[in-house]
């Protein structure tokens, strides 16, 4: 949904990615807007499978020009694709398909807490977020909380992206909304259906970016926006806790 | 005495049937995983899921999911990997089915989610997501459609999640699931194996738009027993998925 | 220490390794026998680095026959190497070696904790010990405790291991003595000394092995032949645990 | 006042002094490790060190340890990852600066750990480890060696860590730390830039195996400050690492 809301805004010239639509409803209005119509701006749509972005992104993880695979053999997606190519097995098995690697200009992932230095717990969801923050030129970590560098030291096993590969890190509770962020918010249903009905028409995409992103200036008039009720419901106050973990030397 | 039920509540029962116990499978949302829950419930209790944003789980999810990243869906998981793990199992062979619906299909079991012309203008389709890669990479596919004449093309526009063609690796659809039936894909090629109960031979012909042989005396599609749908409707108590109206794409 | 110990014990016929020593001493002695004088019997060595074995087994983790990499250029290892060769990047960048995935027959694992269908919580060291589980044809996890399946799933996170890779799950603590286990043992110094004393020669390593090996029936009989004041002054009684992580949804 | 101190002290303090503020550092066991945490609690309280087994740290570990997986290593780590994801890191050029020792060396800087024939029989070494890739993949490497003639040869049986060679693309050695002094290797080629305090140019070249250019008024390196060997004393009390006999390979 993040993907058709920039797109719909006319901020995008290039869309790189396996799935482009909305969780609750299926199309993206906006992207379908922009590549049937060119409307706002025409777009350039580089389709992948959610494995070849993986692998993409993995490849410029591990400093690597390229990830071999099968996925996709036999397939369109692959077809032509100025990104993915035919490769030999050198040992002498069956072809392989090369994935180049992908290296975005920034990242921006969001975690459950992070030390001053960016050091990053995460748990629940991962999908593509450490691959993410390894590949990206600048990785910006936001946080639900701030930590005392010795909570993350705590359990290092958690420390999904060292410190060192962090341009900046920033609290910004809620910063993941509507969607969820385990043991923190559940996901917000209503604006994925809001979104998907008011993004329709290009007016009303119009209308929901001014309510919801031009009129507010920050992820605080958000919440406010949001309501109190609906901040209250999506909070999770409940806790089950994850087993100890003993690291005691 | 059977209840009455709707035509996805018939289609979850069917992606039921197709998962054997002990079975690792590549689950879908929608359809796919309530057809997981009801198998895991029922005849298959040692199936195990992996979504592909990297969860696997050995039980559905204590709560309703509208996307497999929801908290409820981490929760009580077994595993929690990252989307290149998952696939690097898929990859591997170690996954026995996988699910994958369409826009558009074609006899050779090709889907289509990318985008088409078949309607006379150019429509985007959100795109490969997962699909594409549990096309290539699973042991064998059951796919799962609406069934009407426009999405059942002599050839897709797109080949987006390849079906059967010449030097395949691995895998291929098995199984289609439609609206209107069941239908076998192992020979290579789309072959009717029952007809949901109230549907005619005819009717199917009319909503494919392709030459399909269907026998005169073919079988009826098993109903849902009561048990099938007493689950279902605990697992979707709001017909978000099984109601009347099927999500498209 | 335990390669140079199987290889000393005349068990091995091959070696695929970075490095065969002892982390307390330097030079394998038995290794040295081996390879120099065919002592108990000439062993075949594949020399690889440190990543070159991490992509090996990463290849086959992913289901690849090789992974690509620029370490190694330059150098002896790489070359006339049977399982590494040089490629070509396809999109043409400067040229990198291709490793070959290595597909172990067994791998065993030792973790802190699994459920009896071998999901596997490991913390700490973790090296290679997730991809030698995936790329293995068989996984035996050995761990400090059978634990309840609730433990496993509320952190799943923390299940590097999902169980249906594992082909057996035994309950052994102090089954990865004298190495550490990361809160529930210390590393055991003495025996990697006295280990690198007693085989400096053919006759001392046969005493050290029936006196270690031959003659202890099983771990317990070692653990008793360690000593209950090692095995006291080795088991962690210290908790420095991690900080909670909440999986409530 | 300076206190008697031992080579290794002063290799270690020589080690600390090629640690920049900030820089990304490959740690290995032994001297580099106490010349990483001096750096830290000196001149440089911003680097981070990294271990081959996945380990990352920004402080050294709280008690002694013999390993890089030893329980100390690990509590208080700000993460601990697998070897591929460390070596990720080194692959993709985010490594400033990592320690290698070597058996043997050339005047390219190519080191041998493999297996030499250089004292007439056939002498098999441990291998690489981690020391071909940090040679392969630093952005500058710091060698640490014993200084006899029998291990600085005209060429070494076996290139185990690529030295300089033509067409190399990044890094290669920085800097050679001997018992007897520190060598400039960043031109390409060995060359003295101060010997040890008490150590004359003709003892350096009787212990070297190939033609070396010393100026006869080269400096002496700098002693260790008091504070310095405050440090290392506290770091290993013991004297296990930097007392008289240095452990060879």
């Amino acid at each position: 949904m993040a993907f058709d809301q920039l797109i719909a805004a006319g901020n995008v010239a290039k869309v790189i990615a396996a799935w482009v639509g909305n969780v609750a409803g299926g199309s993206g209005y906006g992207f379908r807007r922009a590549y049937e119509q060119g409307v706002p701006r025409r777009i350039v749509m580089e389709d992948h499978s959610n494995f070849t972005v993986g692998l993409a992104l993995k490849a410029a993880a591990m400093g690597l020009p390229y990830l071999p695979t099968f996925t996709g053999i036999g397939g369109d997606i692959v077809r032509g694709h100025p990104h993915i190519r035919p490769v030999d097995d050198p040992f002498g098995g069956p072809s392989l398909l090369a994935v180049a690697a992908v290296k975005p200009d920034v990242a921006i992932v969001h975690v459950q807490r992070a030390d001053v230095q960016g050091n990053a717990h995460l748990w629940g969801n991962l999908g593509l977020t450490v691959e993410a923050a390894y590949a990206a030129r600048r990785t910006i970590v936001t946080c639900e909380e701030i930590v005392p560098e010795a909570v993350i030291r705590s359990d290092p096993n958690r420390t999904v992206i060292p410190g060192f590969l962090v341009t900046a890190v920033v609290e910004e509770p809620g910063g993941a909304l509507p969607s969820s962020v385990q043991g923190y918010w559940r996901r917000d249903f209503e604006p994925f259906l809001r979104y998907h009905r008011d993004s329709r028409t290009l007016d009303g995409f119009q209308a929901w970016l001014r309510e919801w992103v031009l009129d507010l200036p920050d992820r605080q008039a958000y919440l406010r926006h949001m309501g109190d009720a609906a901040a209250e419901r999506l909070r999770v106050r409940d806790r089950r806790l994850a087993a100890a973990a003993n690291f005691a030397p | 005495m059977i209840a009455t039920y709707t035509r996805r509540e018939l289609m979850v029962v069917a992606a039921a049937r197709e998962i054997r116990d002990g079975e690792i499978v590549f689950v879908g949302m929608r359809l796919p995983l309530l057809g997981f829950g009801l198998a895991k419930a029922t005849h298959a209790p040692d199936a195990v899921g992996l979504f592909e944003n990297g969860v696997i789980r050995d039980r559905p999810a204590e709560a309703f999911i509208y996307t497999m990243g929801d908290p409820p869906n981490i929760a009580g998981a077994v595993a929690c990997l990252g989307l290149n793990d998952v696939m690097s199992l898929l990859q591997q062979g170690r996954v026995d089915v996988g699910f994958i619906g369409g826009a558009e299909i074609d006899p050779l079991g090709n889907l289509n989610t990318t985008r088409t012309s078949g309607s006379g203008s150019l429509v985007r389709l959100p795109g490969s997501g997962g699909g594409g890669d549990i096309a290539s990479l699973a042991g064998r596919t059951v796919l799962i459609m609406e069934h009407e004449p426009r999405r059942f093309r002599e050839r897709v526009d797109y080949i987006t999640s390849p079906g059967h063609f010449p030097g395949r690796r691995r895998g291929g659809p098995a199984t289609l699931i439609t609206t209107l039936g069941v239908f076998d894909l192992s020979s290579g090629r789309v072959r009717a194996v029952t007809l949901h109960p109230g549907v005619t031979p005819e009717q199917v012909r009319q909503a494919t738009g392709f030459p399909l042989a269907i026998d005169e005396g073919i079988d009826a599609t098993a109903p849902p027993s009561t048990d099938e749908l007493a689950y279902i409707r605990k697992a979707d108590p709001d017909g978000f998925w099984t109601g009347d109206t099927m999500k498209a794409g």
